[in-house]
């Protein structure tokens, strides 16, 4: 039994592999919560294709592998099998691979081309706000309520940082900015994930199918407080989303007399509105 | 043999994962401090500990007269293990007229203090009445009678809390479960929980930069072009209060650490929950007042014990010494009473309502006759903004160029041209084009900033300049319509 | 048999670390090793009492009138002549009004023809103990005349309101940096003035400036008794009414600092004391 | 029988090479132009290395784990090399240093301790023993590809020091601008990162150097009868490998030099105008951040199977070896390898899915991705095949082998992920990534090297390594492996993002800080293993069993010469009559290995006569 050990133990690990998989989710080792938009609900679905396929393939292989190992071991004739190969198995396994490695592939595409090619956007995808990206914040520009988001500043813009509101229930984008150097657009919940590369202006889309909180991090490496850059995108219906805008408005044109000054609490109601 | 090998490898190895070396994070002298003599500086920084403690032990002074939070309750039973405590009715109440103290939950190794019903009722009475400061007398009286032993009362330290059950379990001082000689009815209270919450998000969030002792000279900051707060002044640069007074109120600290510094590293701290800003926010105000404590220690010793003073004396070292002993054994006493009473005062003036800056007339509308009279005063004579903004706003005035006098030291020269502020550091003015405003963008924001100055800085206060009627919001709409300047037509 | 040394040492790893675990709390943001403990402390309990003798306050017998000090502050040698901090006509600033009709003179050392020195500080650190004394009616006023700051020494009572002024054609402003009071850096328009004050008394001269005009520069001593003086142009001072007793003043001047730490003085009642000191260049850097 | 294996009366031979060349000390073991002396040079300088990339490691774990705590060792050491004292700070590090830490871990166990340990050591040492040639084509060329590594090892580690307190490269070891462009920019983008770049430089020379003395070697001094395809898997391996470092690495060195020239000249090619760093003044320029991306991940990309490649060969042969049977399918082998490398060049920009870089350029990546994965496919199953039906006998070598095999599967599945461009958009830079490559690099490519040390050790020094160390070395590092990195693949799904100092400030990562204590955990014990690996090494030298010229029985011409072979390497010039995986031949009976020097049969085995090869080349399928 002694000579079994290894076999066992290379048998073993991979169990342990597939039972921590399997366990995962219900320790909260999964995902952020279910996809919120419904492109992070396709992505899923492809990750969770590919990962049936994956887990086929490492099974098999470890199969055959800890299969191999344990004949080995008790091989008792006085030499191993003669053999250089057998083309026909060659043949097998490069042409099986390559079939299911095509079909993901070309399964992807048009997720891949909805995300990012500009003319494959969602209909009636709006701007919301111009997000700039710097070190280690968001700040956000969002155009005057009723007005339309410009390209460049506008007297009447309004400005916060790394809390984004948008409302949920249909595709907006955003113009994304960096100010310093490259950072990247993380909403995990989301599933979205965009650089916001120097020197260029990229729209990124995404749809909050449910109201709520969902975190906005950076996921570039940008200096030495990349971790510091959280910020929160806040999902709400149109109406909500337009009571922001003049809340954010009023708070911006306060000129000390005309309204009750706003006190730290009161600005926070922006930050810190429904964080228990 | 090969055992005995692996063995010896594996304990050589065990160094890599050695634990924790038990260094603590520490305060550290200030420059000025570092230039006394020793006897001086030792008697400074025992005062500094005594009076302020060290990072991982801080200490509630009674002579600094600030409110930094209280829970209270009551005994409603004792037990039921060793060392724990039952709260009556609600379990702990917050005793404090503090905002940011309520549902801190991080008590875990603070101060409580256990004493019989008699001596604390008339405490709790007016700790919760309005008025801050009344309400943290009283306590503070209290607390030094606590702490010099007096009257039936004992002090532990918190290991938990849990308010759901309002089981309080405290340990001694030496960490294990105390022998309570409590009672039933007995007053609990536990001391500065917002102090101790706020210490440690500093030494998360804020630390690296701004440093352990608030000193702006963090590990981090040395690669800032714009260098963050020292606070040990006490001066903080956008405040809302008047141009004399010097300090930030509690509402100003929470919306820089909200908001963030835009132009500077200071980052948005805008998703921290309030309580947490808030003991932040307590803080940084305690570290500023160690900071000043120091620094007035200084003024007060460095003129006849800083090192070259005491260098340049004729009298042999021991007199010198003995000299300040006397001195000290004198003074020491007022004087750091009357330092502590300066301080508190200058904190409670700013937190006064009659002391923030409110225009007496509501926003001049941004027409374009207000923004030109604006640009009048901008670039006139009355206030010469000009001179350091630069005629269209671009910071880059005459003055930026033609000076290099530090300020507060007559005759020393700075090699580099340019205005410097209280910290010794070159202060650009701000650049107006960009539409980058560090202290708020708000039109108030910028008022204040026209009206009592930029604290520290060059900019100074024109309250009492442009003091005719909607001046100073000519001015502000002036400059908010700069960065807009030559788009105005395709609006 | 290999695997049980294996099975020995993969614990003794795990127990390693694990007690690395349980010396510091799990929880991020701890910082230091030791739990943080807000302990209480009382007031400060100092050795001594108020009223022994001390090296700057002095020693007060509070027997007959009050005396009197009068003193000169000499220069010893002949003064160097300083140049001008801004020649007539180059201004950086404002040449229109500062420095238009003459040299803005360096005040850094003012000598008299009889060899006086002016703006020299004289006064005592604190108040000699158990003497009362009122504070005085009024204040001097500071003016700004030709970018020039008029007077150049400014001795202030703590507490009370003083005037700047500003009688230029040109805004200026004043920006103080003291010690233990609070800055302030307040901008005055042409021909406007204004009323501020300092609460605590300095234990030392400061200086003070016009951000605008960096060259206009004086300084201020706030004290909260009369014991203090400066010295006029022919650097003359005078310190009437004050108990008899042995003294330590201080003397200070802008340039030479800290002249005396604690120059010995005695009063006898009802007499007029007289002193004379003398500081050479190098007592001022020169 | 002994007349037919000249391992058997070789030691007399052995005696008297010694005896020959004299030379000194200086030129026989620091200036040598020996192969094996630099091998054994670039092995040992490897091994130091890891042991330096691991301790960062360590503190980057120890940091992630318990965040801002008093770090352990690795603060007091860098207190000691003069670099950052966080005395005030009671030892907790700053957030800049840990971006230090892990780009220096990165960038010293890839281009110190990966590249050189395989191509550098094994390389060098095996390529003239395997081909029969006495030594590598430039020897001087040799010596100084090793001598280039220590500039470069000088500029990783000035680049600690430099620029004062804790200034160290905190760009990653992809130092993408704007970060790196700009001395602003970041703690460390100041000298320190003018020096990291200087290193890199001096590490592309040295392999470059390398790459094309293997060329000319393999190409030129095989011995009589060793056609291409009777050479060893490695062999083909370490050839396949020079040719892509040939053509990869100029164009990181000349990215390299254009970051230089832009930080230090003021060229302009990477930044952008406009940007606003450090608040400092706008940039000017038109550069062009993702140009850098390109160029570095062009080299880089390749540069993952420079650091593979040889280890698959390695393993090849090993495994055959262990496992008394010939290779299954050599031929291909060696095409899935070469395939591997030609699309290696073309699969860079699945680095750059999110970059914003034009979205069809991401499918077509995509594609040439996905293709990648076949030979990798190819080969894993080929090794599965040579194991099919052998006579398995564990010892460290067979571990280490299966481990790679294992591991490796892991590694290629978890790419598929990553290759796929939509599910990519949410694993870019989180930690699944960082789990991926672990897999590879290490899981595979060091567990490789491992075997490799311990199978060629023999012929190094002419000693066994000890059995037991070095099961117990396998078995503690296979154990901490996995249990560092399979539950990275967990943290990546739950969104844990790469780099960052402070997770635990994010909401909804609060929860993943036991696990990421249980990873660290298992990272200590992997690093306190690989001191029984240096230990189990250093006593061997001189305690080792003593060993034959073919301790494993093996085929290769290496087991011809002498342990360890003396200067020339081979007493007698070897003629190989077939190739290196007749395990198990029927051809000759009572033992199951038949060396490829042993003439069997004079009318069956002609020399290099191509025509004959169709009998006894072992890529015909019987």
């Amino acid at each position: 039994m002694v000579n079994k050990f290894w076999p066992i133990f290379f048998m073993f690990w991979p169990i342990l592999a597939i039972v921590s998989f399997v366990i995962a989710p219900g320790m909260d080792w999964w995902f952020p919560g279910p996809a919120m938009s419904p492109l992070g609900e396709q992505i899923d679905n492809l990750f969770y294709l590919i990962l049936v396929i994956v887990a086929v393939t490492f099974v098999g292989t470890h199969v055959a592998l800890g299969y191999v190992l344990w004949r080995g071991v008790d091989n008792k004739d006085q030499k191993a099998w003669f053999s250089h190969g057998s083309h026909n198995l060659e043949i097998l396994w490069s042409i099986a691979p390559a079939g299911i490695l095509m079909f993901i592939s070309l399964y992807q595409l048009d997720v891949w081309m909805e995300f990012r090619v500009k003319t494959h956007f969602p209909e009636g995808t709006t701007p919301v706000a111009e997000v700039t990206a710097r070190q280690f914040e968001w700040r956000i520009r969002y155009p005057a309520p009723g007005k339309k988001l410009m390209t460049t500043p506008q007297s009447d813009d309004l400005y916060t940082v790394n809390d984004l509101h948008v409302p949920f229930g249909r595709p907006v984008s955003i113009r994304l900015r960096s100010m310093d150097v490259q950072h990247a657009f993380f909403l995990p919940e989301l599933r979205v994930k965009q650089d916001a590369v120097p020197g260029a202006v990229i729209p990124v889309w995404f749809e909050a199918s449910k109201p709520g909180e969902y975190d906005l991090t950076c996921a570039e490496l940008c200096g030495w407080g990349h971790y510091k850059m959280r910020g929160r995108v806040f999902a709400e219906n149109e109406s909500g989303f337009e009571q922001y805008l003049e809340t954010l408005q009023a708070e911006q044109n306060f000129d000390g007399v005309t309204q009750p000054e706003h006190t730290g609490a009161q600005i926070a109601e922006y930050g810190i509105e429904d964080s228990q | 043999m090969n055992r005995s090998i692996c063995i010896i490898l594996f304990c050589a190895a065990l160094p890599l994962v050695g634990c924790e070396s038990g260094r603590a994070p520490s305060f550290q002298l200030s420059e000025q401090s570092q230039e006394l003599s020793g006897f001086a500086k030792e008697k400074v920084q025992g005062e500094l500990e005594a009076g302020f403690g060290t990072p991982s032990n801080l200490v509630v002074w009674s002579e600094l007269d600030v409110d930094f939070g209280q829970y209270s309750g009551t005994v409603k039973k004792v037990g039921p293990r060793p060392g724990t405590l039952k709260i009556e009715g609600e379990g702990l109440a917050v005793a404090s007229s503090l905002a940011g103290v309520r549902s801190l939950n991080d008590l875990k190794g603070a101060a409580v203090v256990v004493s019989s019903p008699s001596s604390v009722t008339e405490s709790n009475d007016e700790s919760s009445g309005e008025d801050g400061a009344d309400a943290s007398d009283a306590r503070t009286s209290e607390l030094a009678d606590t702490s010099s032993g007096e009257g039936e009362s004992e002090s532990y330290r918190v290991a938990s809390y849990d308010p759901a059950s309002r089981l309080l379990s405290v340990v001694n001082e030496n960490g294990v479960p105390a022998q309570l000689s409590v009672a039933k009815g007995d007053n609990v209270q536990i001391l500065g929980p917002a102090l101790q919450e706020g210490r440690n998000l500093y030494l998360r969030h804020c630390m690296h930069c701004h440093g352990v002792s608030g000193d702006g000279a963090g590990p981090t900051a040395q690669y800032f072009k714009v260098k963050p707060r020292d606070y040990r002044q006490g001066v903080v640069k956008f405040t809302s209060t008047k141009a004399n007074v010097p300090r930030p109120s509690r509402d100003d600290l929470f919306r820089i650490v909200k908001l963030g510094v835009p132009g500077t590293y200071m980052p948005s701290f805008m998703l921290l929950p309030d309580e947490e800003v808030h003991a932040i926010v307590e803080y940084v105000r305690w570290l500023a007042m160690r900071g000043e404590m120091e620094r007035k220690l200084n003024a007060w010793l460095s003129l006849d014990y800083s090192k070259e003073a005491v260098a340049d004396m004729e009298e042999p070292a021991e007199e010198i010494e003995s000299a300040f002993a006397e001195a000290w054994a004198d003074e020491a006493s007022d004087n750091i009473t009357q330092f502590s009473e300066e301080l508190q005062m200058d904190w409670q003036e700013a937190d006064k309502e009659e002391n923030v800056v409110v225009p007496p007339t509501e926003r001049v509308p941004p027409s374009p006759e207000s923004i030109e009279r604006g640009r009048k005063l901008f670039q006139g004579n009355k206030a010469k903004c000009a001179s350091c903004h630069g005629l269209t706003g671009k910071g880059n005035g005459p003055s930026t160029e033609s000076f290099n006098d530090l300020p507060g030291q007559p005759g020393v020269k700075s090699d580099k041209a340019g205005l410097f502020d209280i910290w010794g550091n070159i202060v650009k003015p701000r650049n107006l084009t960009a539409g980058v405003f560090r202290g708020g963008r708000r039109p108030i924001d910028i008022y204040r900033r026209i009206h009592s100055g930029i604290k520290g800085t060059p900019m100074q206060a024109f309250g009492s300049t442009l003091n005719k009627e909607g001046e100073i919001w000519d001015v502000v709409n002036y400059v908010l319509s700069i960065p807009f300047e030559n788009k105005q037509g395709g609006h | 048999m290999r695997d049980l040394t294996a099975l020995v040492i993969v614990p003794a790893a795990l127990l390693v670390l694990i007690g690395c675990t349980e010396s510091g709390s799990i929880e991020p943001g701890g910082g230091a090793a030791s739990p943080t403990a807000v302990t209480v402390r009382g007031g400060v309990e100092v050795a001594g009492t108020g009223s022994t003798a001390s090296t700057t306050g002095g020693e007060v017998e509070l027997i007959g009138d009050p005396g009197s000090i009068s003193g000169t502050i000499l220069f010893d040698g002949t003064a160097p002549k300083l140049a001008p901090v801004v020649a007539q006509g180059t201004a950086k600033a404002d040449p229109a009004v500062c420095a238009k009709n003459g040299n803005i003179p360096d005040e850094s050392l003012v000598v008299s023809t009889g060899g006086g020195i002016a703006n020299v500080f004289v006064y005592l650190s604190k108040a000699p103990k158990g003497f009362e004394f009122d504070k005085p009616a009024e204040q001097p006023f500071l003016d700004q005349k030709a970018c020039i700051f008029q007077p150049h020494a400014l001795l202030l009572w703590s507490g009370l309101d003083f005037e700047l002024k500003n009688s230029d054609k040109v805004p200026h402003n004043v920006q103080t940096f003291p010690a233990r009071n609070s800055g302030e850096n307040n901008n005055l328009s042409p021909g406007s003035s204004m009323k501020t004050s300092f609460r605590n008394a300095e234990p030392a001269p400061f200086p003070s400036k016009c951000a605008i005009h960096p060259w206009m520069q004086y300084w201020t001593l706030v004290v909260d008794h009369p014991f203090a003086a400066v010295t006029d142009a022919d650097g003359k001072f005078e310190i009437p009414n004050i108990p008899p007793g042995k003294y330590k003043f201080r003397v200070f001047h802008e340039r030479g600092e800290m002249l005396e730490r604690g120059v010995e003085v005695v009063v006898k009642p009802e007499t007029e004391t007289s002193v004379e000191w003398k500081y050479g260049a190098s007592s001022f850097g020169l | 029988m002994s007349t037919l294996n000249p391992a058997a009366d070789a030691s007399a031979h052995a005696h008297d090479d010694h005896g020959h060349h004299e030379i000194g000390f200086v030129s026989k073991y620091i200036f040598s132009t020996d192969h094996k002396m630099i091998g054994i040079q670039f092995l040992f300088t490897t091994l130091l290395m890891l042991i330096v990339g691991g301790s960062l490691a360590l503190g980057v774990r120890f940091q992630l784990a318990w965040p801002w705590r008093a770090m352990p060792v690795v603060s007091q050491v860098a207190e000691l090399a003069g670099g950052p004292t966080f005395v005030a700070e009671g030892g907790q590090i700053s957030p800049e240093f840990y971006t230090m830490l892990f780009t220096m871990h990165a960038s010293v166990m890839i281009f110190l301790v990966i590249i050189p340990i395989l191509a550098g050591a094994f390389g060098n040492f095996l390529i003239p023993l395997m081909i029969g040639a006495d030594d590598m084509a430039f020897p001087v060329l040799n010596m100084l590809s090793y001598w280039f590594m220590w500039p470069a090892i000088v500029c990783f580690g000035l680049s600690f020091t430099v620029g004062g307190l804790n200034a160290a490269p905190a760009q990653g070891w992809t130092s993408y601008p704007v970060l790196s462009a700009i001395v602003d920019s970041a703690p460390g983008a100041g000298d320190a990162q003018t020096w990291w770049l200087m290193g890199l430089t001096f590490v592309g020379v040295s392999s470059m150097m390398g790459s094309v003395n293997y060329m000319t070697t393999i190409i030129n001094m095989r011995a009589p009868g060793m056609t291409l395809f009777r050479m060893p898997l490695t062999i083909w391996s370490m050839f396949i490998t020079a040719i892509l470092q040939a053509f990869a690495l100029p164009v990181l060195t000349a990215a390299g030099f254009m970051l230089l020239t832009e930080r230090t000249l003021g060229f302009n090619f990477f930044v952008p105008g406009g940007l606003i760093v450090n608040n400092g003044d706008p940039t000017v320029g038109g550069g062009q951040p993702l140009l850098w991306q390109h160029l570095f991940w062009f080299y880089s990309h390749p540069a993952v199977y420079i650091m593979l490649l040889p280890a698959m060969g390695m393993v090849s042969d090993m495994l055959a070896c262990v496992v008394r049977k010939p290779i299954f399918g050599y031929k291909p082998m060696v095409y899935s390898m070469a395939a591997i490398a030609g699309l290696g060049f073309i699969v860079w920009g699945h680095h750059m899915f999110t970059s914003g870089m034009n979205p069809a350029l991401g499918m077509t990546f995509m594609i040439s991705t996905m293709m990648i994965a076949l030979p990798s496919a190819v080969k894993v199953f080929n090794w599965i095949g040579t194991i099919w039906g052998g006579k398995v006998t564990f010892n460290t070598v067979t571990l280490n082998c299966v481990a790679f095999v294992s591991m490796f599967i892991v590694g290629g599945l978890s790419g598929i992920f990553m290759a796929a461009v939509p599910v990519d958009i949410y694993f870019h830079d989180t930690y699944f990534i960082v789990a991926h490559f672990h897999y590879v690099l290490f899981g595979a490519t060091l567990f490789g090297c491992f075997g490799a040390i311990q199978f060629w050790f023999p012929k190094m020094w002419g000693r066994m390594m000890s059995e037991r160390l070095g099961r117990l070395h396998f078995f503690l590092t296979f154990i901490g492996f996995n249990g560092t990195f399979f539950p990275m693949h967990l943290l990546g799904i739950a969104g844990f993002p790469r780099r960052y100092a402070d997770p635990y400030i994010h909401p909804y990562m609060e929860h993943l800080m036991p696990m990421n204590q249980f990873i660290t955990i298992c990272a200590v014990i992997m690093g306190v293993a690989q001191f029984l690996l240096i230990g189990n090494f250093v006593l061997s030298i001189f305690y080792g069993k003593k060993a034959g010229r073919n301790p494993w029985n093996a085929n290769g011409l290496e087991w011809t010469a002498p342990s360890p072979p003396g200067h020339g390497n081979f007493d007698i010039l070897p003629v190989v009559y077939r190739g290196p995986y007749e395990y198990s031949s029927p051809l000759v009976d009572g033992r199951d290995y038949l060396m490829q020097t042993e003439r069997l049969n004079p009318a069956a085995e002609a020399v290099d006569n191509p025509a004959d090869d169709a009998t006894t080349d072992p890529g015909s399928d019987s």
